[in-house]
């Protein structure tokens, strides 16, 4: 149906299209007993103008590369929907309650190591952002939410978020001690130093 | 196409038998090789040795391929190489062949000897169909032998993207999960009325001075009194009376498990 | 100069150009959003075919590699294949042949044992793999090639193992015991298969 092209330009294509890098001219025609390569360097060329992959020389280099306008078939996106861990819900609503907030103090609060990767998969799904840093010894990096986070979550303003009287309002609160949850009521988070650092005044009730 | 970095024995008197290892060329008569390390075991060797017979697996002779083996297991042995046990076996086997196939057809045995030589023929045939197939799968136009795929794909990447999931009320009491668990937890006990160990061994010692006989704990204990009481007396009564017991004051009789519990005074 | 092929047939060129491996045309079509690439697959094997590269299918899978006849011009130095011990490359071959087959099966055919590390390398080079087992007392492993077994010889699928309908024509394929019960059978004095064998012709010394 189509012209054989002749042996040199087989042997040129083939060459050019197993070698492990690109190649000149020269290198080509000692690799080829000496031939004139580049006539079928020209020919190969006119070939594959307008096929999905293209014989391109640069500096001199000869190589086959993917059609430009078919590079996007080379990088594929896949979505994937994963759940968040329950250790990443619970750093997203520590960073969400006590904004800005720092690793040491998620950790503090949760009362766990948390990994590292936890607020990377936060800041991946868009939720937790990078806000600074404290202004304490070691500066440690302080973490926000985003408004991505908000919209998510459907909420207007981080005000939005249930207080811990409504949190155990609904039943969300372990039941403990009724006098725990009068200390509680009296001095909240005194008793935690951690904690009081972390108040902004978005925080106070 | 055979490995040959087995050892390689050459004998001192090499004789006119065309025999070589089986990765010398057949054109080499003059050297004989022993090279019982280049045979994959006894068929392979027996299969070289039928080979050289130049006819059909089909059509060779089995007597004549005994001998041969026979020979060059005896050759070798004569050469003090070691010879590992299979050949041996082997070369034991097809003499008991020999020996069965030139007896009278009548005092054969069963299996009988034709059977054995057909099996060993059969067996022969399969394994140089294979070694051929072997030998033509290798000739065939091998990826990066004889055709070369790209030298430098490109690739293809497919990125991930993972989209998250956690809905509010995930998010809501995961937070009260950790208020809950990193809350200093405060146990409150009420003021309640208590009957004190001290008192109980008081009352129960004072009582058992009136008594002599055998009383129920349970008339020890205050009458007319709040229940909540009322329960520490019986715990600290029943303490108390472990305590007189111990120091010889007092004895004690319970008739049952979880029975009432009795006692008395230790006559002094 | 020339007509410019269609954008899926260009689509699929610049796909399996740039593959890393082998894609069947399911994955294909998976990778291009679902096209029916069979005629694209079809067409780009008909426009290299007497080119220096050739659109090959091995097991179901499409690969470009180099045209044969051209092996002259592209040996390396240093050759690319694996070197094959003779066991090994016996046993490749009676997995092959005989697939699915277990170890046993494959010792009964060579006479030997064949040593742990010998399918260990098949496997290794990915063109053995495990098979499952055989539903037999002891439930044996079974072995069987893979596609890349195929590709690799350049078999577009096992019916082109070199010889295999000779083989199984000839029987040679066949179990000894199955293979002497068919020729005891098959002569005259069927009831005394010893009298028969023995009046084989090719067997007279």
């Amino acid at each position: 149906m189509m012209e054989c092209p002749d042996e040199l330009v087989r042997a040129v294509e083939a060459t050019l299209f197993a070698a492990e890098e690109p190649m000149t001219a020269e290198a080509l025609a000692a690799h080829l007993a000496g031939a004139e390569v580049r006539p079928a360097l020209l020919e190969l060329e006119a070939h594959y103008r307008g096929r999905g992959v293209r014989l391109v020389e640069r500096g001199g280099r000869w190589q086959f590369q993917t059609a430009p306008d078919l590079a996007h078939l080379l990088r594929r996106e896949r979505e994937q929907v994963r759940k968040l861990s329950r250790a990443a819900t619970e750093v997203l609503a520590i960073v969400a309650y006590h904004e800005p907030v720092s690793r040491a103090e998620i950790e503090a609060i949760r009362g766990v190591q948390t990994s590292p990767g936890t607020l990377d998969v936060l800041m991946e799904a868009g939720w937790v952002r990078v806000a600074g840093r404290r202004e304490v010894p070691g500066r440690p990096v302080i973490y926000a939410t985003t408004p991505e986070f908000l919209s998510h979550f459907g909420l207007a303003s981080r005000r939005d978020l249930p207080g811990i009287d409504e949190l155990k309002a609904a039943g969300l609160l372990d039941p403990v001690d009724e006098a725990y949850d009068e200390l509680a009521r009296a001095e909240p988070e005194a008793d935690e130093p951690e904690a009081a650092a972390l108040e902004n005044p978005e925080e106070s009730a | 196409m055979t490995d040959t970095d087995g050892l390689l024995f050459e004998p001192a008197g090499a004789d006119a038998d065309d025999w070589d290892g089986p990765g010398a060329s057949p054109t080499r008569v003059a050297a004989l090789y022993l090279e019982l390390d280049g045979w994959e075991g006894p068929l392979d060797l027996l299969l070289d040795l039928a080979r050289r017979q130049k006819v059909d697996l089909k059509a060779i002779s089995i007597l004549a391929l005994v001998d041969q083996y026979i020979a060059y297991i005896e050759r070798a042995e004569a050469l003090r190489l070691e010879i590992a046990a299979d050949y041996l076996v082997m070369a034991a086997w097809l003499a008991y062949l020999k020996s069965a196939m030139l007896l009278p057809k009548d005092e054969q045995e069963d299996p009988s000897p034709e059977e054995l030589a057909l099996r060993l023929q059969l067996r022969l045939q399969r394994l140089g169909a294979m070694r051929e197939a072997a030998a033509r799968l290798l000739a065939r136009d091998r990826v990066g032998r004889d055709v070369f795929v790209r030298g430098v794909p490109e690739g293809l990447r497919i990125d991930r993207k993972n989209l998250w999931q956690c809905d509010w009320y995930s998010l809501v009491s995961a937070y009260a999960v950790v208020k809950a668990r990193s809350e200093p937890v405060v146990h409150m006990v009420r003021d309640r009325l208590v009957m004190t160990l001290d008192s109980a061994i008081d009352r129960v010692s004072a009582m058992l001075g009136v008594r002599l006989d055998w009383m129920e704990l349970r008339d020890f204990l205050p009458a007319n009194v709040d229940p909540r009481l009322k329960r520490s007396a019986l715990a600290s009564s029943f303490v108390a009376a472990l305590e007189l017991a111990r120091l010889g004051k007092a004895e004690l009789r319970q008739e049952e498990v979880f029975g009432p519990m009795h006692l008395r005074r230790v006559p002094a």
